[in-house]
């Protein structure tokens, strides 16, 4: 059997640089918040470090295997959708898989996570998780709808559910879909706000009132697990929407470019940002952000 | 003894007469007899069947040709109908036989075989006067066995009875003599042939006198007010012979009158209303019942409200179709009324709401009652369901959609009232025991007739070729005048 | 002997066989049942091979019973299911009393499905379907004195379906004059077109009522939440898949001719549609586990019927994917919370919590049945999604897939708090020494589950024979691998890559994650957890169960506040009253009637020429 | 690889210098010191550019801040808390009261030698002590992990009987489950 | 004084009612009435009922132990003038028991339960003379003056050594200002029972 070894490096090599990137990202986004808060910050790096000291964590507790198991989901579900997105366009290193896969498989991929977390949060007895989780999946119902709006038109804008064709089509800048579909590009960012869970949006894991909802029984190798595994599911996130609306990047520098410009959306929104009720989240995203969903497809279907 | 429909009228008469005589020597005999009798006339009804089917029988008492002297008239319908009469009969009897003890069971005995010489009698004649005369055996008798049980009620039950039936004598005894003025013949071939002489509106009022006389009898609404009455207050072995015998005597009657005489089709489209009126109302009725037997006394109302949708079809599928039904219900009815007899009877109280829990203390009479009521609602494989489904699409087929509907919803109603009583037998608590048995007599006539109605239910065929003829001769009138006067077809011709 | 006769003989002989036994050898019935529907199992396999079509007269009419590939699948998933719910049943049951009437019934209700399924006339088909309707009616009722009032209000609508169903027939019968389904579907265009239309919808609410459409769905939570557990894996598995049968042959054989075709689609599309979305809210607010399972179902139905509806290859393939799916899944949920009914006695998510440990396998079923309905990968139910989000999307479905969507989102919600109440959460102390269910229950439910993952990963065994099914309808043509899902824009998802990697990477993480400190890493129990440095005492159980939901209630209040039920209800009260005003018209006085009947000569006499139309 | 002694000391090293910079603090504000900490945390003297976070509960925390007196019927939970957390985890005691309790002395409900009761690695001295000492002892406490001498859970898993006889002196009603490192 | 006027009417209405009572009217606002145990509870219901002094702001207790007694004061405020009763009371240290007012004031039982923990006084008819702030507390009630606090403190909390010069705050305080504390609270012997 011949082995393909640009796609072995791109499947090895993908992760950690998703890692490192998501990673970098998490710091610097700490570093912006504290600048913006009029303070020094800590390094970039300080992600890095704080996996680092949970995977050095000398003991752990667990109370039972889904527990043990839930990071593990978490890790797979985000790992996997890495692998079916395109990375960096016509690259024959990070492609991986995403030929066979498509828009609508990856709306289910990144839920597989959530639930295999939410199990393992569910195992562990603490009432916090629980909550956290109640309150992560019910606004879960409130931005998948306008995501999925947005990319419902856009779907039938290009006939297409694949993202390597949705990249195609953006060939050059005036092609991009940010300026084809605006109208979904808005209602997908709203729903991205939510998706991150920064604030208004980041009841789920209310530090002071849940103590941190879901992960708060996880220490130590689970807990760094999930970061891990979170830092990934970011770059994911942004790696996707670049594909979708921002035309995809050719290299590395586009890449960061684009999806740093993407991610201090929902960053600097949450830095000035309060916290809503899960009520009041989704009802935010059942209002706005799908009539805007709406509208766009009223649009592409009026546009033929 | 050669067999002959003579007997069916003839021998129960006699038998009638006969049983206070043995009664003086030997009351555990008296039960037998009607048992011996009806037994034998089930014979005869098997044996004469064939023959009926074949070719119609006629037969002339005293000698006289027709249309002079009282004439018999045994075709396919009334071979299905004396079938049916004498088998029902046997299986009441087979009932009757432990449930009726209380004295002077002679005399119900007496009664109830001269209901079964009524009966037959109404069926079999080919005269009108004569029919009127059976239709009296009935009425009386039946009277009588209202008041039976010689309560208060049972004396108001056939007091009322007995008052709305006079109106019925009176109103049918006027419309006989209003025919024979008008044409001077009693015999009913003979009528329908002379008919065609007689004046539109004497022959309209006629109608009105026969249909509300008869419509008494046969449960018409709103002239069926006795009947809820005298179900309930009747024991429940007369129950069934109400529902199961008189009733389709009396409907077979004025079926046969209609049919013979006022053949046209405003008359029929009457009784498609009139029935469809009689079948809500009285099913509606039922679903707020709170005895049992009233309940059932309000079904059977609302069975006979769909066999007269059926009849009023004026098609020959609807003819069977409602012949189909009536005997469906006759079977179905008398196994509901029979087993109702026992529940109360072991509950101690005509109440639903005492029913409680009597399934798992009295398994096999619970059972008779699911049974029966799943197969009255028309539910597969029972019986009911392929006369339900025949009387609809004879329904359909005359094009009456609405009545299609209406016939539906009264079966939903059906359903709610039936099944509220089986789950209460099953499903309930039980509130009290009972220790008493159901005696094996009773078990074996509903044990009877729930094969018999499964029997039907799978092979609906075996009694759908026997049907058919019988709704042909129903129909075909100028045939019955032919045989019914021994006329060459060829002289015959009715122009109405 | 593999011939239709031999299949309900030996069904329906079981089942009064199984009713002798219980009364008089008890140690046979069980025997019985079981040979029975396996017997069904072998005959149902064999029978596409040898049975011929069977036809003979009844009364006027000519029935026809045949083996086709679309009865085939349903048959199929009918014996499958009746054998392992009735395996199931052996423990289940075991202490309940008049097992005889109860496994009388369960056969009856198989056979009268398998009567459905096979029957090529209308009349064996209303036949068997109204068998099929009161047996299973004497199954909802058997278990307590709540079950009377939901029982009749199961059986009142599914008569007002079965008569709907009637009403169409008898009209086809009396314009066709026929009964065979191959004549109907040949001269359906010769009907008037406001016949069609009617035939149609009578059939649409006949078959609808069982499939628990809204706005005929409100028996269907209470019924299946009611009846004993082995029943209701078949209720919701089977039962309701005859609805979706009906459809399927009336939606795509019978309006697809009709002029209104078009309108046909998309009002049942939007009612699944609707169904589906209000199903999930109104399981989400469940407390009962099994409530909340059949309100899935009800939702799991919307999707099926919007996949027929829609009507293109993709989306009839979906649906009738999910159909066989759901079948088996929610079976197997059932069967979990049957499992967990039969070792705690409840199924309040309120009060039943943590049985992970105690009941692993159970919860392994749990697992599997809720991502097989939640349509994650790499289980079979996203092969089910993913066709039917892509047909709807495809055929220009777009608002539809939608509130397709919002209800699969939503559907994690009451998933997630099915699983989490009932096995996971704090330990309780009144479930400390209960055990795992015997292997009766749960070698089915393990079976099942491992065949989710089998049609995951290839779903080709569940396309291949429905392509083939699907040729009753016209002719599709699926040539895809066993392993990969394509749809009509030629975008594909590869099963066997993605199952792969999911299968790789889980491993590879799981096995990092428990070999790192594996010898510092110590089990706790859940009375252990961070509670702000209280401690938990043994009797205080601390599991978020109550109101789980909260937020997201508020949220879809104004949803929940109308409740079509209330609306039945007022109406059933309303009549009642109506009718009883009606009784008096009984006054019981002898006079009144004596008034009547002068009332009635008198009218007659007055109106006679109205009333016969003749002119005196 | 993994056994080499070198190689085992650049993952020490790491390791270490990874636990130092991240130090996340357990949010139990036990006595009148908790007021110190928004200060600390926030603009003005930002503990985060040190790697300092305040985490929600015990089982994602580093160290445990005792800040100021702690009644004994707090210091049970204190002790419950300490024991939720994962090793390697520090103690700070916070103000004098944690030292030898402070103007709570002689009070008949107040401890007055933390280090009684848990293996306390940085006192910080001061009634109240400032965010600077707060943070001062925070940096002594990083010297020590990077030199390795931060082994308090190490210490109180080996004197566990020593520290439970103490902690059973004042708390007589020892209700909590066993300790599992 | 024509400021206190509130005062010394509702002073003559208690004293008018509750003759053995002896009232003061301490400063503004503040009406201090001595009674016999026994008429504690018809006092409090009366000032309830009659005088609409319908809030019960607390309820304390002093410990004389020279006398063998403890004081238990009943703070009643009126909303609508604003005046604040003090009724006091003596009840036997021995065997200190007294009348719980649980069913006039809810309120009452957290104080009942406070002073039973810290004094144990019970209050009878109080249901819920639970454990209060204190937790598994074993020895004599805290708040009690034969309860010798230091010494308790020294056999359990292990004193650190080093501080023994600061032991006596008083004279530490004294030498180092030159400031004379005046001696408050050092003649603890009841006047005028």
């Amino acid at each position: 059997m011949e082995i393909n070894w640009s796609s072995v490096i791109g499947i090895v090599a993908t992760p950690v640089i998703a890692f490192i990137v998501g990673v970098l990202y998490g710091g610097a986004v700490r570093k912006i918040t504290a600048r913006v808060q009029n303070r020094y910050g800590p390094p970039i790096t300080q992600n890095l470090f704080d996996i680092i000291k949970l995977y050095s964590k000398k003991t752990a507790i667990q109370h039972g295997v889904m527990q043990h198991l839930g990071p593990v989901f978490a890790i797979t579900a985000s790992v996997t959708s890495l692998y079916f997105i395109p990375v960096i366009k016509d690259s024959p290193y990070f492609q991986n898989f995403s030929f066979n896969g498509d828009l609508i498989f990856l709306l289910y991929m990144m839920v597989f996570g959530s639930l295999g977390m939410a199990l393992g949060a569910g195992q562990t007895g603490n009432p916090n998780s629980a909550i956290g989780v109640s309150r992560g999946l019910s606004q879960m119902v409130g931005y998948e709808i306008p995501f999925v709006l947005a990319l419902v038109a856009i779907m039938i804008q290009f006939k297409t559910t694949s993202l390597n064709e949705l990249l195609a089509v953006q060939d050059h800048f005036t092609n991009w879909i940010i300026f084809q579909s605006p109208l979904a590009f808005v209602a997908g960012i709203l729903a991205f706000l939510g998706m991150m869970h920064y604030a208004p949006f980041d009841v789920v894991i209310a530090p002071a009132e849940i103590a941190s909802g879901p992960p708060s029984e996880f220490g130590g190798k689970y807990l760094g697990l999930m970061m891990t595994s979170g830092s990934i599911f970011a770059f994911v996130k942004l790696v996707l929407f670049v594909d979708i609306f921002l035309g995809g990047a050719s290299d590395f520098i586009t890449l960061i470019i684009k999806t740093f410009l993407l991610y201090m959306i929902p960053v600097l929104t949450g830095i000035v940002s309060p916290r809503f009720r899960t009520e009041q989240s989704i009802l935010f995203f059942w209002k706005w952000p799908t009539f805007i969903g709406i509208l766009a497809i009223i649009v592409v279907v009026l546009n033929g | 003894m050669s067999l002959s429909p003579v007997q069916f009228i003839a021998v129960p008469l006699f038998a009638a007469f006969l049983i206070p005589l043995i009664g003086k020597a030997s009351k555990e005999t008296v039960k037998l007899v009607p048992g011996i009798v009806l037994l034998y006339l089930s014979y005869v009804a098997l044996n004469l069947f064939p023959r009926g089917l074949e070719r119609p029988i006629v037969e002339h008492i005293a000698g006289f040709n027709p249309p002079f002297g009282i004439t018999l008239y045994y075709g396919p319908l009334a071979a299905f109908l004396t079938t049916l009469v004498t088998l029902i009969g046997f299986v009441i009897w087979l009932y009757s036989y432990k449930f009726i003890i209380r004295e002077p069971f002679e005399k119900y005995y007496m009664l109830f075989m001269l209901l079964i010489t009524g009966s037959t009698g109404i069926i079999l004649t080919g005269d009108i006067f004569n029919m009127f005369v059976f239709l009296e055996i009935t009425a009386i008798a039946a009277y009588s066995l209202t008041a039976f049980l010689r309560d208060k009620d049972g004396a108001e039950a056939a007091f009322k009875y007995l008052l709305i039936g006079s109106f019925s004598s009176t109103f049918v005894l006027l419309a006989i003599l209003l025919i024979y003025m008008q044409t001077g013949t009693l015999n009913l071939a003979d009528i329908a042939l002379k008919m065609a002489d007689v004046p539109i509106t004497m022959k309209i009022f006629i109608l009105i006198l026969f249909i509300t006389g008869l419509g008494i009898e046969a449960e018409i609404f709103p002239l069926n007010g006795w009947a809820p009455d005298a179900y309930s207050q009747a024991p429940s072995p007369v129950g069934a012979v109400f529902g199961g015998i008189v009733v389709k005597a009396t409907i077979y009657a004025l079926m046969r009158i209609v049919y013979l005489m006022f053949n046209f089709h405003s008359v029929l489209h009457f009784f498609v209303i009139m029935g469809v009126i009689t079948m809500l109302i009285a099913e509606m009725s039922a679903m707020r019942q709170h005895q049992i037997k009233r309940m059932l006394a309000f079904s059977s109302i609302g069975q006979m409200g769909l066999v007269i949708i059926a009849f009023g079809l004026g098609t020959e599928p609807g003819v069977r179709a409602a012949l189909f039904q009536m005997f469906n219900h006759a079977l179905i009815k008398t196994l509901l009324f029979f087993s109702a007899g026992y529940l109360v009877f072991h509950s101690g109280s005509k109440h639903i709401s005492a029913l409680d829990g009597l399934g798992r203390d009295k398994p096999l009479t619970s059972f008779f009652f699911a049974f029966g009521a799943l197969a009255i609602i028309g539910l597969p494989p029972f019986a009911g369901f392929w006369s339900k489904l025949y009387i609809l699409l004879s329904v359909a087929d005359a094009h009456l959609v609405t009545v299609v509907v209406l016939i539906l919803i009264s079966a939903v109603i059906e359903i709610v009232y039936y099944l509220r009583v089986v789950s209460r037998l099953y499903f309930k608590r039980e509130t009290a025991t009972d220790v008493r048995r159901t005696p094996l007599s009773g078990l074996a006539a509903m044990g009877i007739l729930a094969v018999v109605i499964l029997f039907v239910g799978l092979y609906p065929n075996t009694i759908l070729d026997w049907l058919t003829p019988a709704a042909r001769e129903l129909m075909n009138t100028s045939e019955y005048i032919r045989t019914g006067l021994h006329l060459n077809s060829g002289l015959l011709s009715i122009n109405f | 002997m593999v011939s239709l006769t031999t299949l309900y003989e030996i069904t329906f002989g079981g089942a009064i066989l199984a009713f002798i036994a219980q009364h008089t050898i008890k140690q046979l019935r069980t025997f019985i049942v079981i040979v029975t529907s396996a017997l069904g199992v072998y005959i149902v396999w064999r029978l596409p091979s040898q049975a011929t079509d069977i036809s003979f007269r009844l009364g006027d009419f000519q029935i026809l019973w045949g083996v086709n590939e679309y009865s085939q699948l349903f048959a199929l998933l009918i014996a499958v299911l009746g054998f392992f719910t009735l395996i199931y049943s052996i423990d289940f049951m075991k202490e309940r009393e008049r097992l005889g009437y109860f496994y009388m019934n369960f056969l009856i209700v198989i056979g009268g499905m398998y009567g459905i399924v096979y029957s090529q006339d209308l009349i064996s088909l209303f036949f068997f379907w109204e068998i099929m309707t009161w047996s299973s009616f004497m199954l909802v009722i058997y278990c307590c004195d709540d079950a009377q009032s939901i029982g009749l209000k199961y059986f009142v609508f599914s008569a007002i379906g079965a008569y709907a169903m009637l009403t169409a027939i008898v009209l086809i019968w009396a314009n066709l004059e026929t009964t065979s389904l191959s004549v109907l579907f040949e001269n359906f265009t010769n009907l008037s077109s406001g016949l069609q239309i009617t035939v149609i919808v009578l059939f649409i609410v006949g078959f609808g009522v069982k499939s628990a459409m809204m706005p005929f769905h409100v028996w269907a939570p209470d019924a299946y939440a009611i009846s004993p557990t082995p029943f209701t894996a078949l209720f919701s598995g089977a039962l309701s898949k005859m609805g979706i049968w009906g459809l399927g042959i009336v939606l795509l054989k019978l309006a697809a001719q009709s002029g209104f075709y078009v309108w046909v689609q998309d009002i049942v599309a939007w009612i699944g549609a609707i169904t589906a979305l209000l199903a999930t809210f109104y399981a989400i607010v469940q407390t009962d586990a099994k409530k909340l399972l059949a309100y899935s179902s009800i939702g799991q139905l919307g999707y099926i019927i919007v996949g027929l509806a829609i009507g293109t290859p993709l989306s009839i393939m979906s649906a009738l994917f999910l159909a066989m799916l759901h079948g088996i899944f929610k079976a197997m949920l059932f069967m979990s919370a049957g499992a967990v009914f039969y070792r705690t006695g409840s199924t309040d998510m309120n009060e039943v919590t943590g049985l992970i440990r105690k009941m692993p396998w159970t919860f392994l079923t749990a697992l599997f049945g809720i991502i097989t309905v939640a349509g994650v990968p790499p289980l079979g139910g996203f092969a089910a999604k993913w066709m039917l989000y892509e047909a709807t999307i495809q055929s220009g479905h777009y608002f539809l897939v939608i509130v397709l969507f919002a209800a699969s989102t939503a559907a994690f919600l009451y998933l997630y708090r099915f699983i989490f109440s009932l096995f996971l959460g704090q330990e309780e102390k009144e479930y400390a020494d209960i055990k795992e269910a015997p292997l009766t229950m749960t070698v089915p439910m393990v079976i099942m589950a491992l065949f989710t993952l089998v049609v995951g990963v290839f779903p080709g065994i569940f396309i291949n024979p429905i392509g083939n099914a699907m040729g009753y309808f016209g002719n599709y043509t699926f040539n895809w691998d066993v392993s990969s899902l394509l749809n009509e824009w030629g975008n594909h998802v590869d099963m066997m890559t993605v199952v792969m990697t999911i299968g790789a990477i889980f491993i590879i993480a799981a096995i990092f994650i428990t070999i790192k400190n594996y010898r510092t890493t110590r089990y706790v129990t859940t009375k252990d957890i961070h509670t702000s440095g209280e401690i938990p005492t043994e009797n205080e159980n601390l599991t978020y169960a109550v109101d789980f939901y909260k937020p997201f209630e508020r949220a879809i209040a104004p949803v929940l506040k109308r409740s079509i039920d209330k609306t039945y209800n007022l109406i059933a009260e309303n009549l009642e009253s109506a009718f009883d005003f009606l009784r008096y018209v009984y006054t019981g006085n002898g006079q009144t009637y004596a008034l009547y009947v002068v009332l009635f000569l008198a009218v007659l006499m007055v109106f006679a020429e109205l009333i016969f139309g003749i002119q005196l | 690889m993994y056994n080499d002694k070198d190689a085992k000391k650049i993952v020490d090293i790491i390791q270490s210098y990874a636990r130092k910079h991240s130090l996340w603090v357990v949010a139990y504000g036990t006595g009148c010191g908790a007021i110190e900490i928004p200060p600390t945390m926030t603009s003005r003297y930002d503990a985060e550019r040190f790697g300092i976070r305040g985490s929600a509960t015990p089982r994602q925390a580093d160290v445990l801040l005792i800040t100021g007196y702690l009644a004994v019927k707090t210091l049970k939970r204190v002790i419950r808390t300490y024991e939720q957390m994962q090793a390697p985890k520090f103690v700070m005691g916070f103000g004098s009261c944690t030292i030898n309790g402070g103007m709570y002395w002689d009070s008949y409900n107040t401890i007055n030698a933390l280090d009684r009761y848990l293996p306390v690695d940085v006192f910080i001295n001061g009634c109240m002590p400032r965010p600077e000492a707060v943070i001062s002892g925070f940096i002594k406490l990083q010297q020590l992990i990077s030199e390795g001498k931060a082994e308090g859970a190490e210490k109180y898993l080996k004197n566990l009987e020593w520290y439970r006889e103490n902690q059973n002196k004042v708390i007589p009603n020892w209700n909590m489950p066993d300790y599992n490192w | 004084m024509e400021e206190l006027k509130i005062e010394k009417e509702i002073a003559e209405e208690i004293s008018k009612t509750f003759h053995s009572a002896e009232v003061t009217v301490k400063r503004e606002k503040r009406v201090v009435v001595k009674l016999r145990d026994d008429l504690i509870t018809p006092f409090l219901s009366y000032a309830k009922n009659n005088m609409n002094f319908i809030h019960l702001a607390h309820i304390s207790c002093v410990d004389w132990l020279e006398d063998n007694k403890f004081e238990l004061i009943y703070s009643l405020l009126n909303y609508d003038n604003k005046v604040m009763i003090l009724a006091k009371t003596y009840i036997d240290r021995e065997n200190p028991e007294f009348v719980s007012h649980t069913n006039y004031w809810d309120q009452a039982e957290t104080y009942e339960r406070e002073m039973r923990e810290m004094y144990g006084i019970n209050f009878k008819g109080n249901k819920r003379l639970t454990e209060f702030i204190l937790e598994d507390w074993q020895g004599i009630p805290p708040m009690r003056r034969d309860f010798d606090t230091v010494k308790f403190s020294q056999d359990t909390f292990y004193n650190r050594p080093g501080r023994e010069n600061a032991q006596d705050v008083r004279t530490t305080v004294t030498k180092k200002s030159g400031e004379e504390i005046p001696e408050i609270g050092k003649d603890y012997t009841v006047r005028n029972l």
